[in-house]
Formats: C-alpha cells, structure tokens, sequence
C-alpha cells in the first residue's frame, strides 16, 4: 500500500473526488491561487480552474452559506474554513442552517455539503486561534462531524462525506499533515462514517480517543507497555454519530477507560463517552474513568505555558496509571 | 401582460389578503402556533415579482413568507396545513409558518434568522450559474435584514462572482418596531447596493404593475449574464410584526394613511379602467373565498404527523442516527 | 416578602443597577421602544432615555462586539440577544472576545459585560428558534453562564453578573416569566455566581437539574412523594463555574442521581454532571446515573411532536423509578 | 508640525523597520512562535495616522501590529518581550505577536480575528461618547476586513449612533494571497463608506505627510461631533502576508515597483529638502538599531512566565474558577 501524510490524503481524496463528480467543488479562502494554507489545495486551481476552486472574500457566513445553497441546488461543495476558530463566524450558517434545513422543511431539500476544517493548539497562535471546540459542534444533531487521526481514515471518511447526503463538519488537525501512513490507492476506497475503529488491541484498559490525541495516545502506550500494561485504543473517528459499542466490548473485558482529548474538559467529548460507558457498563465498572483534556484557560502564546495546558502522553499515561 | 394574466395576479393578491385573515383568526384560535407573521399589504410586492420570474427561477425569502408562497404557486391547503401543523403540510408540519417551502415549485423557502438566506441565495445561484443554466434567483428581505453582516457578505459575494441574484427588498419602513431612521445609517435601502456597485432600482411596492416591471427588469438584467441587480419596493404592513405586537412604534394614523393606499384597492382601480367589470372582481373574490374555505376544511381535517415522523428526516441517509432513546 | 414574576424580578433588577451605576446601560434589539419582546424593559427606554437604553439595529455580532468594546472602555453594558438561537451570530465575539480579551491581554482590561438572552422550546418556533444550547457557550473557559429559575434567583444573579468584574451570559427561559415566587426587596440583594442551590431537600434521589427544568422536576418530584419516593432537587443556577459540591454531598446521602435538562442529551449538560459525579462518589455508586434531556432531532413545528421531543415531569418520574 | 515632530516620526518609521527585520530574523531562528505579520512598507500609515491623535484618543488594529504598537508609544523592548513569549512582555506573553496591547496608551490591542475589533471599536467610542469626553476612536483595519459582515454591522452602527471613529482601512491591496479584484466588488475601499453615508477620503499611504494630514482632518471631524469618517490609505507590504508565504499571488517586479516608493526613503528625501541633514539621519538611523539591538537584549534576558502563570487572569474576578486539575 503506498505510504503518504494526512495531508497527501485528505488532497488525493479531493482530486479524485472532483475527478469523478464534476458537481464537486471547492469554495474558502485561500484554496485556489495560494493552494490552501495547509497546502491541501496546492495544484488543484491550475488543473480544476477558477469555476470549480473558488477563492472567496474573507466571509465566512456567506461561505458556508453559499456552499449549503449550492449544495440544496444540486452541487457537491466543499467548503474550506481555514481554522475552526474562524467556524465560529458561520456558526449561524452550520448548525441553524446546514444541520436543520433538511429535517424543517420535512425532507423536501437535501444538504450535501461538506465543511472542511482544521482544529487544535500547540502553534503559539494565541487564545483565539488555538481552540479545540470540536464537541460543540456534534451536540448538533442533523449535523455529522469527523475527526481523523491517519491518513488512510482522512481519505477514506473524505470521500464518503463528500459522496454522502449529509451536511458534514471534517475535522483535520492543524498540527498532524505531516503525520504518514498507508492508505489504499483504490479509487473507491470509502471508510463509512460513524463507526469508530480499535487501533490498537490490548487487554489491561480502554483509551478512547480521537484525531490528534491518538497519536499521543499511542506513544503513552508504547511507554506502557515496556512497563507491562496492554492498552487497548479507540478512535472515534466521528463524534456524531458516535459509534460507542466497540468502546462497550472493549470496557467488558478491561473493566477500566481513560477517555482523551485535545479540548477542555468540562463538557468535552470525554464527558458524554465516559456517561455513556457509566450507563452501558455499569455492572464492569472497576475505578473511576479518567478524563485527560486541555486545561480550562483560554490558551496563552508563550511555549512552555502553551504547551503544558495540552495533553501530553505524560498526562495519558499518569491516568492509565491512576486506574489500573 | 394580457388581461387573463392581469386577473390571475388579482386572483393571487386577494388570496393572500384572505388568507391572512384566516391565518389570524386560526391564531387567535391557538390553531396556528409559534410566530406568525401576516403579508397584509404587501401583496402587491411578492406577486408582482414572483409573477415576473420563469418557473425555473428560484425564489426564497424569509420568515414573512405566505404571500411569497402563494405568488410561487403553492396551494393554501398547503400552507394552512402546515400552518396547523398537519402531515399534510408542505413541510409535514414541521416548518410552520416560518418554513413554508416546495421545492417542486423552485421556492426555497422562508427562512426564520433575519439574513441568513441571502448567503444561502448565493449557492442556489452559483449552482445555476455552474451548470451553465440561465436561472435567476430572487432573494426577498425586509428593510430590517439589510443591516445584518449576511447582507454584506451575500452582496459582496454575488457582485464578484457575477451571480444571476435579483435581490429584492421589501421595504416596510420597519424592522419589528424599528423604523429605518433608527436603524439603518442611509434612508433609500438601494444606496447599499452602490458599496457593492450593484445597478438598483427603487419602486411603489404597492402597485403591482410598477413592482412588476421593475422585477422584469431586473430578472433578464441577471439572465442576461449582467451580474445581480437591487430592486428596492417601498410597502407597508398593515397589521403588527407578528401577532402580539403592542404597535407601540407607529401612530395608527400612519396604518390608515396607508391603507388608503392599498395595493389591491389601487389595481381594482386600474382592472375596472382596463374594462373589467366588478361583477368579474366579484366572482374572483367569492372564488377566493372559497378557496380558503376549503383550504381551511382540508387542513382542520388533515391528521397530525403520527409519533415516529419525530425520528424521520433528521438525516437523508436514514441510518445515520437517530432513534428514540 | 414581595411576590413577583420572573420577568418583574429580572425587570427589577435591570432598573435598580441602572439607578445605582449610571454606568449601567441596555443594548439590543427592541429593548427600547418597544419595551423588549418579553416585555422585561418596558418602561425603561421612557425613564433611563434613549442614551442609555438602545434599539439596535439587526445585528447580533455589533450588538455584543459595541457591548465589550464599551465595557473594557468602563461601561457596564446589559446586552439583549432576543433568544439564544441568535447568539450563533455573536458567537466570535461571545467565546473569542468577551471570553478571551482578559486573559489574552494579560489582564489590562476587564470585560464586565452582561449578554441577556432566552433560551428553550415548546412555542412551536420551529428548528432554528427553539433550541436549548446553552452547554455549548458554558465550554469556555473565560465566561460565566449562568441561568436560574427563580424570580429570587433570576434577581439576586442578575445583579450580581451586572456588578461583577467578568463576562457574563445570562439565560433565562423564554416560557418561564409569569413563573412566580418571593424575592427579597432589598436593593443590595446578591446572589453569588458560581453557587448551585438545593431547591428541595430529600433522601432517596438526588436529581440535579437547572432553569425550567427545575420547576418541571418540582412536578415531577410532587407525584413522586405521594408514592413514597423522597427526592432531593438540585439547581446548578450556574453551568460555568459549576459547583457540583451539594451534588456530591447529596449523592453520598442518597446514592442515586438523576439529571434533568432541557437540551439535547448527547454532549449536554447532564454527560458533564453525570461524569463528575462517578468521578468524586465512586465508592456510593448503587445506580447508573439516569440523563433526561431532548430527543435528539431538530425541534418540529407541530405541537405534539415537538413537545414529545422536550421532558417533561413523566420523563422525570420514569427515570426516578429506574434509578430507585 | 514642527521639525522636532518630523524627526520623531522619522524615527518611529525607521524603529517600526528595524523592529521587523529583528523579528523576522528571531522568526526564522524559531525564537519567535506562531504567525508573525510584518508592517515594512506600511510604516507611513500607521505612523501618519497615529501621530495625528491625542494621548486620550483610543486605537485599536488587527494582527499586523506592531508598527501601530510602536506610533502608540509602546516601547520595543516590551514588544519584543512579548513575541519572544517574555513576562515582561505587555500581556505578560500570553498574547505574542498579534495581541500587543497597553491600556496605558490607549492601545486596545491587535485583534487576531478578521474584522471582530472593528465592532470592538464602536464600543470604545461609545463609551467616550457616553461619558461625554471628546476623544476619538482609531481604528484601523485591512483592506480584505472590509468583505466582512462585522464591517458592515460596525460601519452602520457607527453611522446610526453618531460615533466618534476614524476608521482607517490600510489598503495594501491584498488580504493574504487574494487581492482586491477577486475579493471586493469595489475597487476603492472608501466607496464602501458611502453606503453608510459616511464621509471619507483616499489618501497615498506611502506619504507620512499626507497619510498625517488626512487622519488629522477626520479626527477633527469626529472630535467635533460628526460622526464616523472613513479614510483609506493606499499602501503596500513588502514581506509576505505572514511568514512562510509562498507568495505565488503577485510577482516580484510588482514588489519592487512598490519598494521604489518606499515611505521612509521618501520621508529622507522630504527632511533632507526641508534643511535636516544627513548626519542628522544617520544619528536617528543609529539610535533605531542601538533601540532594537537593546530591546532583544532585554527580550532574551527576560523570563519566561512561571507555570502558575497559566491560571491567572482566566477571570478577573480570581475567586471564579479555575485551579489546576
Ligand atoms: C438574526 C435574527 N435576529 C433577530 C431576529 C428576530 N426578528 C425576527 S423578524 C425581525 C425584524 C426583521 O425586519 P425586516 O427585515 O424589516 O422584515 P419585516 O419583518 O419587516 O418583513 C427580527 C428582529 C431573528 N429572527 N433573527
Ligand atoms: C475571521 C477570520 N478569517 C480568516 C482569518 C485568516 N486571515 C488572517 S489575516 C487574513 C487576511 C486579511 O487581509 P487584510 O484585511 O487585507 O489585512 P492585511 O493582512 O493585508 O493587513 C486572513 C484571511 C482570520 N484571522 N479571521
Ligand atoms: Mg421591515
Ligand atoms: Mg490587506
């Protein structure tokens, strides 16, 4: 299988999606001339031309909202917004408009758009420009929203929202394009979404996680597992749906979770995952789950205040610890 | 416009006027719930604007949306179906009064946040424009939406992309009890579009057939590839925002002045100079009459959506989610 | 002790700040002229005049951008929202700016601002005007949320968020204002932010729950003791700081937790308390904690469907029986 | 203004291009994180337009702040401090380079979020205006900041209430790598303006002197109680929008047409015909280099904010929340 980075695939997913849907296109800032400020985009203006790679204002209301009319209107849009802290400024347009519009006019519009968009600290961006709000958004029903950690699920869930009939938030880590590793070449190569994935098979305890955190997860485990505690790890893959039953099987035979996440905690992702398994699980329940999660302060520039409001795999392994 | 078309957009403009009335009285019944927001005198501006367009050209507006709705073609069966929150609505009852919408007929809606569907008119036009189709969108707004970031970014947008949009401002001369003077820095709504070097007009929105030249206009200005167009009509509602308002605002000498010129009035005038006889005006209002009666019948006797339609359409891929905890 | 409604205690509290700090001034849309559109200014525009009580034009993000901008420049602003589901066109100057300008800046300037809005369903407004978010706005650290369900309450936080140094988001329910109770008359009467209260005591079920909910679980609770049942009742008034203490005392007491809100369940309100709480009272666990909130489906116009979808006292009661 | 004054915006010019070319330097050497927009080339209009307010007026800008940092009065050592994530920075390094800001001299920071000061701004001067004090509001914005729905809301509330804002538009023609065309449905930033029946001017943003006198006329307008006023100033960066522009939207030869122009040089040639000498020049020159070089002394010297820090100012209010977990 050939070998690439995040950001490899979630452009390869692009291309070929536009390759083979003409009503694909792509509208944000900065995704046409400059190729993206991820470099996503990077070649898709000279190969797809202006009509189809829409460089736009910096606006972000009427770019989610021209792509959830275009997409009533029968196109495929994707709309880039460049951080999800810019999403704020569509947030009207998003969940009052692309995750209702198909349910309140009783079905009669369907909303294909997918918003593409990047999330996370540690980049010395300042308070504003380095929030993790992705639970906000999925507390949205009529809305799905992604969240990949690896190139194959970027590819393979981007081209199943852009093939779906549903308004699709995708969320990328600002932080991880550079992040590399197989994913299947086959053109048709499609990850259904909402079904959360075991990345990695252990026996001691459950660590639910997602995007960026699974990356950091995984090097606490292989810390832990010199000293002898077998991690089992969960990647949601989508925070809704939220696919919690291969959580459930793992939790049956671990009896111990640790949920984690880049965002603040209260009222995170690890707080509805932890309800959840409390509920399902209640009679395999052996300690306390432990959340770990960002620091509950607007997050500062400088670096080593940054980095230490962020989980780290010291943080994950502190809560493995704190359970087993 | 021949006769026959002349008396069809009578026909349309009592429709709605009775229509409105029943709405009331269904709200003042506690048929009718949540927010209900009347078109009584402003007819003359949603049909003589609508009647303009092609039927392939879309049309989509806001919450104050029956008389769009009627102008689009939709039955009042429909609409007072959805109004009492029947299956039958066009909506299956879950829209309401705000959400009025068929697709079938290219109306795309009212749409209840103030503003937030010019962006949407944006895409509805740009998906035309891709497909090489010579659709024109026309996007309804109130004097009051105009101030709203939406406005700006959906204008903007429209101009440097050159999209076939008539943006069509109803002028009311309020925005809830907010007069233009208190709320928006510049008094004729079609100076904005200058900002955005968009050709504007400004018409009576309470004659029809000057709303409706205008919108002719204005549609083949954007059919003909020209970019979009700002047509300003300046109207009046009678009757409060919505249902409840103490109409603290306005002197009710202001109302009547207006009324005085009432758009239905005034094109009874120019039909029966035209040689229409008032026997003819008379058949049409007992037909709308009827119209509303039995539309009336059709959605007091229409069923409620049944438990389970709770669950339906929240996805268009049904196995998306949800179910009944 | 006066009787009132909470629209006259809210109403009430907004005019004796404004007699007390002429720096006090309200900013919104028809909150002049009109006398607000749950009639809580009424009179205030006649009395406080047009410089301190100011129709704004349609224009959520200028109506709380002005209202920061005037409090880090001294005023104490009060700004109207009309309901919540507008909010998400404030919502960059809500969680980037008023929540974040203190903190960013390193604490020069302070950001005593109000935000008053309504929020809940049930009047058949259909999707985009009916909702219950309020949990999305209390994931941020850097603002208060605070949201009550008293007239006293309503009162006593209300004036307090306006004396007080931070940014507050202040919630009322949008069918709760001819809801009555006592409210203390003094002028100077407080209630601190960030403090739940115990609305009824009891010994078998602690049920934690805050604004309407409160009075549906009261009708609720009211059944429940004719058959024997004795449940302790738990406001949190505040979602950010969220004082779960009571909670936890409470729970040690009765080893059983319901939470009841009005939102949708996934990632709500209750999925926090529900965590903190298996968090802090392990050892007392007899019962998985229950969560009663909204169906999770955009709000329908129709009447039935849409109050089949919001909890009411029989979904409170059922829960209490799965837990007792 | 007087000769003295002169100098000393020569000087702020010549310290603002230092400062940048220091930074960019402590950029590339990764002592300086995050995104880092320099101001060469702008130098005039920051410089111009800041010199012509009072101590009392207020200022406020987006992320390309540091030259604005510097016209208020901030000193680059503080600056600095900031970016390199220094406690002694001014918000203690929790705002880095696009967050400097002191209240102190009425400098209410740079704002990261595209055109959300500007809303911010009508605030302020309400707040003077309300007080019934005479000072002004500069706030100063980029030219793809005007396609925002916060503009628009700003501008208009600004207009209806009458407020006391000079709002400065820094045109240097691109917002990152879209220029106006593609952006903007307008050509000139300033025929926004009249949409909200402002008045406003256009001015040569790389001439000190005009850019100074221009600003000076709209403070004294909104001093006296007219209203907002709109000025625009035409103006170029030299360096990429931020660092790691890949700077494929323009071409080089553009660039260096601009450069030809550059505002300090043409500011020497102004001093120098106007009798300063070229000793005089240097000595400034010298001075600016020994400020900066100074300045990242103190920077480096600093520290760095203790880990408690991290909890601090969450609320101003400390008893509210948070502690460490
Ligand atoms: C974003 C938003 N803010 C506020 C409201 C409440 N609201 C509903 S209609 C209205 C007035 C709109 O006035 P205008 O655009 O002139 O339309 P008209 O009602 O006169 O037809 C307001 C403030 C809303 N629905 N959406
Ligand atoms: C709301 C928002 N959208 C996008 C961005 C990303 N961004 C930062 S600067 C910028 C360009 C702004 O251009 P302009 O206003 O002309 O200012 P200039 O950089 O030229 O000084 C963009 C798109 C942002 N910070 N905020
Ligand atoms: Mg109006
Ligand atoms: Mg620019």
């Amino acid at each position: 299988m050939p070998v690439m980075t995040i950001r490899e695939a979630v452009s390869q997913a692009l291309w070929e999606e536009m390759e083979r849907d003409p009503n694909v296109i792509i509208l944000g800032e900065e995704v046409g001339m400059w190729g993206g400020t991820y470099a996503v985009t990077k070649g898709f203006y000279d190969h797809f031309g202006a009509e189809r790679v829409r460089d736009t204002p910096i606006a972000e209301g009427v770019i989610v909202g021209a792509a959830v009319g275009a997409a009533m209107n029968g196109l495929k849009p994707v709309a880039e917004i460049m951080t999800i802290n810019f999403a704020f400024l569509a947030m009207d347009q998003i969940v009052n408009h692309a995750a209702k519009i198909h349910s309140m006019f009783g079905g009669q519009f369907e909303v294909p758009v997918v918003i593409r968009t990047t999330s996370g600290g540690g980049k010395q961006l300042g308070a504003t420009h380095s929030q993790t709000p992705d639970v906000i958004f999925a507390h949205f029903p009529g809305l799905k929203v992604v969240a990949p950690a690896t190139p194959a699920d970027a590819k393979g869930l981007l081209k199943s929202a852009i093939r779906g009939r549903d308004p699709v938030l995708f969320i990328e880590h600002s932080t991880m394009y550079q992040e590399r590793g197989e994913v299947p070449a086959d053109k048709d190569f499609l990850l259904p979404i909402g079904k959360s994935d075991v990345k990695r098979p252990g026996n001691d305890v459950t660590i639910v996680t997602y995007s960026k955190m699974v990356q950091i997860t995984m090097r606490a485990v292989k810390q832990l597992e010199a000293e002898g505690i077998d991690c089992e790890v969960i990647d949601l893959r989508s925070l809704r749906p939220l696919d919690l039953g291969p959580v459930y099987a793992s939790f049956k035979k671990t009896n111990r979770a640790v949920i984690v996440e880049e965002g603040w905690r209260s009222y995170g992702v690890g707080a509805e995952v932890a309800a959840r398994i409390y509920e399902e699980c209640f009679d395999y329940l052996d300690a306390p789950i432990q959340r770990v999660a960002q620091k509950e302060v607007p997050l500062p520039y400088s670096a080593d205040l940054e980095k230490s409001a962020i989980p780290g795999p010291a943080d994950v392994i502190a809560a493995v610890k704190a359970v087993v | 416009m021949d006769q026959a078309e002349h008396l069809t957009l009578y026909q349309q403009m009592v429709v709605i006027r009775r229509l409105e009335e029943k709405s009331a009285e269904l709200y003042q019944q506690g048929k009718i719930g949540g927010f209900l927001h009347l078109y009584i005198g402003q007819e003359a501006t949603g049909v003589g604007a609508v009647a303009a367009r092609s039927p392939h050209d879309n049309v989509i507006t806001a919450y104050r949306d029956h008389g769009i709705a009627v102008a689009c073609g939709m039955e009042p069966k429909v609409i007072l179906a959805e109004m009492l929150g029947k299956v039958t609505g066009c909506c299956k009852g879950k829209g309401g009064s705000m959400h009025l919408a068929d697709k079938r007929l290219n109306f795309w809606g009212g749409h209840a946040i103030v503003g937030a569907h010019i962006p949407l008119a944006t895409g509805l036009a740009l998906a035309n424009k891709f497909r090489g189709e010579d659709s024109v969108t026309l996007c309804f707004f109130g004097d009051g939406a105009t101030n709203i970031g939406y406005f700006h970014e959906g204008l903007n947008l429209a101009a440097v992309w050159d999209l076939p949009i008539v943006f069509i401002c109803e002028n009311n001369q309020y925005g809830m009890g907010t007069s233009i003077e208190r709320a928006s820095a510049v008094p004729e709504m079609r100076q904005k579009a200058e900002a955005y070097g968009m050709p504007s007009a400004r018409v009576d929105g309470m004659e029809l057939l000057a709303v409706h030249e205008a919108a002719a206009a204005a549609i083949a200005h954007a059919r003909a590839g020209q970019g979009p167009y700002f047509l300003e009509a300046l109207t009046y509602r009678y009757r409060g925002h919505s249902m409840g308002d103490p109409e603290r605002y306005r002197k009710q000498e202001e109302v009547r002045r207006w009324q005085s010129d009432d758009p239905i009035g005034k094109f009874e005038a120019v039909l029966l100079k035209r040689g229409i006889s008032p026997d003819d005006l008379n058949a049409i209002e007992a037909q709308a009459e009827a119209t509303i009666a039995d539309a009336v019948r059709f959605a007091e006797e229409s069923p409620f959506p049944p438990p389970e339609e709770l669950w339906r359409d929240v996805y268009a891929e049904p196995e998306a989610e949800p179910q009944p905890a």
